[in-house]
């Protein structure tokens, strides 16, 4: 059940081109760094991304926007990126943009065996163009769908041979989610650990949802807006 | 005198009561929290998977793994509790939080909200803005009552792309406190030394004026 | 912030006869003991129960029927209790009985906001008479509604005044998606600590879905089948 | 000579391949725990919330907390993890289980199971079983092939409310090794000891026999 690899470059090496991959983090927290800088160092490309943000300009996924490895974002919000910018805007990169709450309860979801369900977010939008509106209990909703990758790749703060995962602090926003949601799930940790060091009340996602881990390495955790109170 | 910013926020704060949970969007709204009365305990909801949002940290206490919505680093509250964004969602969407704050490019007179999406600007995207509207218990806004250009803010029916229907409650801006009522905009309170007449001329919908209109105490 | 309440019979005084109450625990693994007790004591009477089980004759569910005070159970397995048998084939008592796992996320969604969803549990059995079916991605489906109660019963292992809560082991189960899929969400717990003690990392139930909390006592936890290796 | 329970149980336990998770059901199921072959590592998740069952505690040991689907008391491998029910059936529906071992009562040609309830007798519920079987990628029932009456259990139609449609893959019984076809079920292995004649007099739906059946090594 040892489902170590060396490596962010050898969890990435089952990942080919055109492949729909969900990366976790919010913004740049929590965000699996070491995988996105192997990627970017691949020659992978037309990749389909599900992840909230697109990261900035020289970090997260915007490295590989520079060097045109996406060809389509799903996402929340993709502020604070320029590359991102002029690239939806010359019509090299496609983006889809759903509410946040719809989004990760797509992604959970799809990794729960759920097809679909109805929400009301965005309805009366043009998020809702297209979609089915149903009336239930006196409110409209949207019919949305589960969502599933070919790769997820995720980021925790412990990690132990077998998968399991505990985030830290807000850095677990989609990262668990997306961990259940890809076909292949690869979680890069900031501490390895031994199996059966980790209790196993605080485990936040089971290893049953994690195909490959590694100890990874050299974390920047670049931070977007430093607000301090002194 | 129309109000500042923090005018607005400190109009605003005197809506919380104690129990609370409030969900506060970026820019006036996150200013809110700097002016929660005295006596009242209320507890900040951050949707990227935080309850229980503190002050910003001292320079020692920053962790780049905890941030709001806004991505700014925070610190926690003794009490608080961290998770997905699945379960915020769910806290959301479900209606555990009792009162949203957010800002406003417009609002109709239906409650009609527009605050993502300018035509022919980039689009960043609407974040978690469209899940809080539509299932937010209590929505204020937080909005200036014009744009730069003069123009109200508060229309008959919106211009630009809706973020959500019939969702706004209230709407604070620099001139008055606003309801959304089912016959339109009525007006609730006014911004110190800022008469009615000011008022209905810097709103495009039918603004309902009924009786004195007392000036709000800041 | 503080939701404490002194004891069980406080933190049931608001419900009333022929509410709709959830009540964690799977078997009597993790069952509000105490509120089961002040409920048994009570003259509350007519309730709709949503379980996972029902208790056995002389303990958890097993003395509120015992006394009659229940109308309705819905469930996923109601044996183990001889009273229960009896009532339902005299026809004091209904009973609707719905897939452990459907109902676990009939629960969650509930208390989600999401009013109904599809699954494929069911499909092709009684399970599914007068249910919507629908394929996607070539397999059938049901739709199944969102569950909410005037009240959710929940015991954890530990809690905060904030109603933060802690579960041990297995006695999670059915607990924490009840806690918020309930109107009013009591808690109780084995050990109610001073708000900031629980590492915020590791909390199961976030308070906002606790309306009130107290401390347990006289904890039986019985066991149905002991079984030991030795 | 047909096998008792624990051969059932041991023949089934050669379907675990290493690194599998697997949900054993009560009864002769939860029996292939003890004979998982050496060199092979499973992971067996119990639908209460637990990923890594160990073996039953010792008296020290128990945990009225820990317990498995069968509410019996258990331990934990170190490794494990505790989750609520809700994530309990995203693994199972999600299709993240790699089998599913259950009881059955009858079987179909076309993998229909029928394994909850007797009309006329108590209903006590489905359990998880619907659950299960709806999602799980591999399914194998445990059985005898026989009830005691001595009709079959393995049939063209059911005549029992089902638990779930075309979802069986394959059948251990106290015969034979029966797999579901697209043409019906389809012989695989013997017992030791017990014809092809036996077995196709104990089966009532279609039974493909094609070449040698070659007896089951327990």
């Amino acid at each position: 059940m040892d489902k170590i690899v060396k490596n962010a470059q050898e969890a990435i090496a089952e990942i080919k081109s055109n492949s729909t991959i969900m990366l976790g983090g919010f913004g740049l927290c929590g965000i699996p760094e070491n995988s996105i800088n192997a990627l970017s160092k691949s020659d992978i490309s037309g990749l389909i991304c599900i992840s909230n943000n697109a990261g900035v300009d020289d970090f997260g996924l915007g490295l590989l926007l520079k060097k045109h490895q996406i060809r389509k974002m799903i996402s929340s919000y993709v502020g604070e990126n320029s590359e991102f910018e002029r690239q939806l805007l010359s019509g090299e990169l496609e983006v889809d943009l759903i509410p946040q709450g719809t989004l990760a309860e797509r992604i959970r979801a799809g990794g729960a065996g759920i097809p679909a369900f109805y929400v009301p977010a965005g309805y009366g939008t043009e998020v809702a163009e297209g979609k089915e509106i149903r009336e239930f209990n006196g409110k409209m909703h949207l019919l949305e769908y589960g969502l599933t990758a070919d790769f997820a790749i995720v980021k925790a703060k412990y990690g132990d041979a077998y998968g399991n995962l505990i985030y830290n602090e807000t850095a677990n926003n989609f990262n668990n989610m997306m961990a259940m949601a890809g076909k292949i799930t690869i979680a890069e940790v900031e501490e390895l650990v031994p199996v059966g060091e980790l209790n196993p009340n605080h485990i936040h996602t089971p290893g049953i949802f994690v195909q490959k881990i590694f100890q990874g390495k050299d974390y920047e955790k670049r931070i977007e807006f430093i607000t301090t109170r002194d | 005198m129309s109000l500042d910013k923090n005018g607005i926020a400190k109009r605003i704060a005197q809506e919380l009561k104690n129990g609370y949970y409030v969900n506060l969007g970026i820019g006036i709204p996150t200013l809110v929290a700097n002016y929660i009365p005295e006596g009242v305990e209320v507890i900040l909801q951050s949707e990227n998977g935080l309850l229980g949002i503190g002050t910003f940290p001292t320079k020692e206490e920053v962790s780049a793994d905890l941030i709001n919505a806004g991505k700014q680093t925070v610190t926690a509250i003794p009490g608080a509790a961290f998770f997905d964004s699945a379960t915020s969602f769910a806290m959301i969407r479900g209606g555990h939080v009792d009162l949203t704050v957010l800002g406003a490019f417009e609002v109709s007179e239906e409650g009609d909200i527009a605050s993502w999406k300018i035509p022919g600007k980039m689009v960043k995207g609407m974040g978690g803005a469209m899940d809080l509207v539509a299932s937010a218990k209590n929505i204020i806004v937080a909005m200036q009552h014009t744009n730069r250009k003069g123009e109200s803010k508060l229309l008959k029916k919106c211009s630009l792309p809706l973020t959500g229907v019939s969702c706004v409650k209230r709407i604070v801006t620099n001139l008055a406190v606003v309801d959304i009522t089912e016959n339109g905009f009525k007006l609730i309170e006014r911004a110190p030394g800022v008469s009615v007449e000011e008022i209905k001329n810097a709103t495009e919908g039918k603004l309902i004026v009924e009786g004195d209109i007392p000036e709000m105490k800041i």
